[in-house]
């Protein structure tokens, strides 16, 4: 019975939610800019000393917000992402050969990993046509419109920050700290959210819950951010 | 499919047993839709429709339909506590994604490999395939219930499918109103018989090769 | 300004819709087995006498429910569903010659109408490998995987049913009702909403909207469904 | 890039003028966003932020920010009645559909033809395309606000990029502290020259090969 009793409340600790990320783990992320990054977890695959990931998000955040704190304290190896340009720290690291990046355009990263969490194999996208950017992609033509192929993205671990959960895992987002979350949490083998606020079972408006229980595997409470934003 | 009332609810209740607590569950229509009938309540069940709906309930009573709120077949559903809805292509990803513990299904044929055969007699029936392609490939354990026999008396049970195919080597057990037989990868195992049907009514009734299970149940 | 006021302000009578859809016309319609086609514009189109349709959508509803009725009264020459099982008129037309019938299966044809409503250029799936639904598909390896390029949907005129609308068309859906729905109402290239109920501009929350409203070109008053449940 | 306060709020005036009533509009960093401060009342704008918002509104007062509602550029804004939040997938859908009437860029270089360059200097900077090879390449009208010159004095708009491109032939319009110039058929066309600049200051600063309008007018 334990296991039917797991699979409705998946409510956990952080420690636990730790255990599933190690040395190396190719671990998504949710989150725009530092916005909607799960700052909790952050803060603890930080104080885990956990290296030499794999990150899988929009942005490489900022040097000491959000997902950039891992990328400017060199914990990756590796960042699939749009762009750099808000963390000189991943630029420098890129520069010096201590972090290998791969760009993809902001909508075909959101289609990758969405095409991921919904168990597609990829998407054709005539985004990119022209530049550099479709370089070593293989194209296809429909009807007699050339596309390139862009494989789906998945996770290991997929870590996302949500406003509200409930113990099955049901999510709903803030305002722009959607973003890149719902995408994430569908496309991750093992999906942790960290919550703002955890509430009872059936108190979230079924038509108005973002991402369905089902995707998530954990939910931790989250202790709120711990750095200062830009424009603070 | 020609089965009896009496043989449907058996059939059902016999796979109402391979339902186990916080599964998440993706019901067909026709006999799969009775299965809910038979799970005790203390398993806790997410039933899903493909329409776009995870954690229906029971059927409403009388009067009480809502005609927005309906499962994959056009009848009307409740909601359980942490239910949610989405749209179709959602509902699909959670299929493609293989977060179905089990989904239940008819069928014309099934072969002893486990192929299925449900969405169309050429020339004849043409019906489409709906989501039972996605079911029959994606979900984690496939169970087909079915008549043991069609309205001719032959066997549905193949050793390879006339019908073209849903999904290839997709089903995991067979429930009629005559056995429940596993695909296994040595061949189809016969592991129970309905009575009044004895082991060898069964074997003679299923085109398929069947192995016996080391101590075969008469349910 | 005109424009610009047309742009803010979509709300439309049924007459001013259905000057939108002609003889031929590519008519994209959400819905699931009846459950969210929007009965005042099937109405309307009968109505008008509109023929040659071709329809895309799930099914093809019931004979006397929802788009069936137009399927059962010969104003479709093609359609492009998942199944037509409960409505046998259908498949007496198709077995007739009188319609043209092209299957996808249901999640495949649901990510090919959203992936013609984001612009992507079609989705790869491996659903239906092995079977005669991959018949005439191109093929594609990622990762030393088969799967099917599966073209996107898209049409000139969307039809969809919203519970509530506001002026610039943000919608929100009804429980099951929601099914196809977002999904069509972005691939249409003149998305016609109608609605159960049309509410001022910044009614709706926005962390509820459904359908942004820039996937909308018009909105018109729902009159409500006119036929029986098959459960009733 | 090095242009003068005056010089930029310069440049997003003269580009405010060009969105008109109900258009949906997307702003980038640095220069474009200012453009929003130049907008008359009368013009309803819907803004669109990639990373999930239709219809943002002006920046809030010191000590009303919302740290969960900010822009692309990771700054605070307000929200505009009508307006709603969605994921980046459903934000990049309608770039793609082409529901932007305006996107509004920096570059480091436009070629005549309307190439745009603008995420990556190779083995100097390599920020990365975020969206904008998206908005570039499906925006309606595509217009780029930039220095005319770079810190060397070499003209930014050229025959030809020399850095790796973000798309091809997508600009329309061209607004630098010296000149608006829109891309046409025919090449590139000078219409409007910033006081204290003269045609002749345009001519001798644009690699580019630069047609006359009939009347330049004088800004």
């Amino acid at each position: 019975m334990q296991t039917g009793a797991k699979k409705r409340n998946k409510l956990a600790t952080l420690e636990e939610a730790l255990t599933h990320i190690h040395d190396g783990t190719t671990l998504m992320f949710g989150g725009f800019g530092g916005v909607g990054n799960p700052p909790t977890l952050v803060e603890g695959i930080l104080q885990k000393g956990v290296k030499d990931l794999t990150l899988i998000g929009n942005d490489a955040g900022f040097p000491d917000i959000g997902i950039g704190r891992l990328v400017s304290r060199e914990r990756a190896k590796k960042l699939i992402a749009s762009h750099i340009g808000s963390n000189p720290v991943a630029g420098k690291l890129m520069t010096e050969g201590k972090l290998e990046v791969e760009f993809s355009p902001q909508g075909t990263l959101a289609e990758r990993i969405r095409a991921g969490g919904v168990g597609l194999g990829g998407i054709l996208v005539d985004v990119g046509i022209g530049t550099i950017a479709e370089e070593g992609k293989e194209k296809i033509s429909i009807g007699g419109k050339e596309y390139l192929v862009e494989p789906a993205l998945t996770a290991e671990v997929a870590i996302v920050y949500a406003r509200k959960a409930d113990p099955f895992g049901n999510l709903v987002y803030d305002k722009s700290a959607r973003n890149f979350n719902p995408l994430v949490a569908m496309a991750g083998a093992f999906t942790i959210a960290e919550a703002d606020e955890i509430v009872p079972l059936g108190e979230l408006d079924p038509e108005c819950i973002v991402t369905p229980g089902v995707f998530v595997d954990m939910v931790i409470q989250s202790k709120g951010v711990n750095w200062k934003w830009v424009w603070e | 499919m020609g089965v009896g009332v009496e043989s449907r609810n058996r059939i059902a209740q016999r796979a109402a047993k391979e339902i186990k607590d916080g599964m998440i569950v993706n019901l067909g229509i026709g006999i799969p839709t009775l299965v809910a009938n038979y799970i005790p309540e203390e398993v806790h069940v997410m039933f899903h429709a493909e329409n776009g709906i995870l954690g229906t309930g029971p059927s409403p009573a009388p009067g009480e339909e809502d005609p927005n709120l309906c499962n994959a077949g056009g009848y009307p559903v409740t909601l359980q506590p942490g239910a949610s809805y989405f749209d179709s292509a959602v509902a699909f990803g959670m299929i493609r994604r293989g977060y179905l513990d089990i989904t239940i299904l008819g069928a014309l044929e099934v072969s002893e490999k486990g192929d299925l055969a449900n969405w169309i007699v050429p020339g004849k029936r043409v019906p489409g395939m709906g989501g039972a392609m996605e079911l029959a490939q994606k979900a984690k354990k496939v169970i087909v219930l079915m008549n043991h026999v069609n309205k001719q008396g032959k066997s549905k049970i193949l050793k390879q499918c006339t019908l073209p195919l849903t999904a290839k080597e997709a089903v995991d057990l067979i429930i009629t109103d005559m056995a429940v037989m596993e695909v296994t990868k040595d061949g189809l195992l016969l592991k129970e018989v309905m009575s009044p049907y004895t082991v060898e009514d069964v074997i003679q009734h299923t085109e398929a090769e069947l192995i016996l299970a080391d101590r075969v149940t008469r349910l």
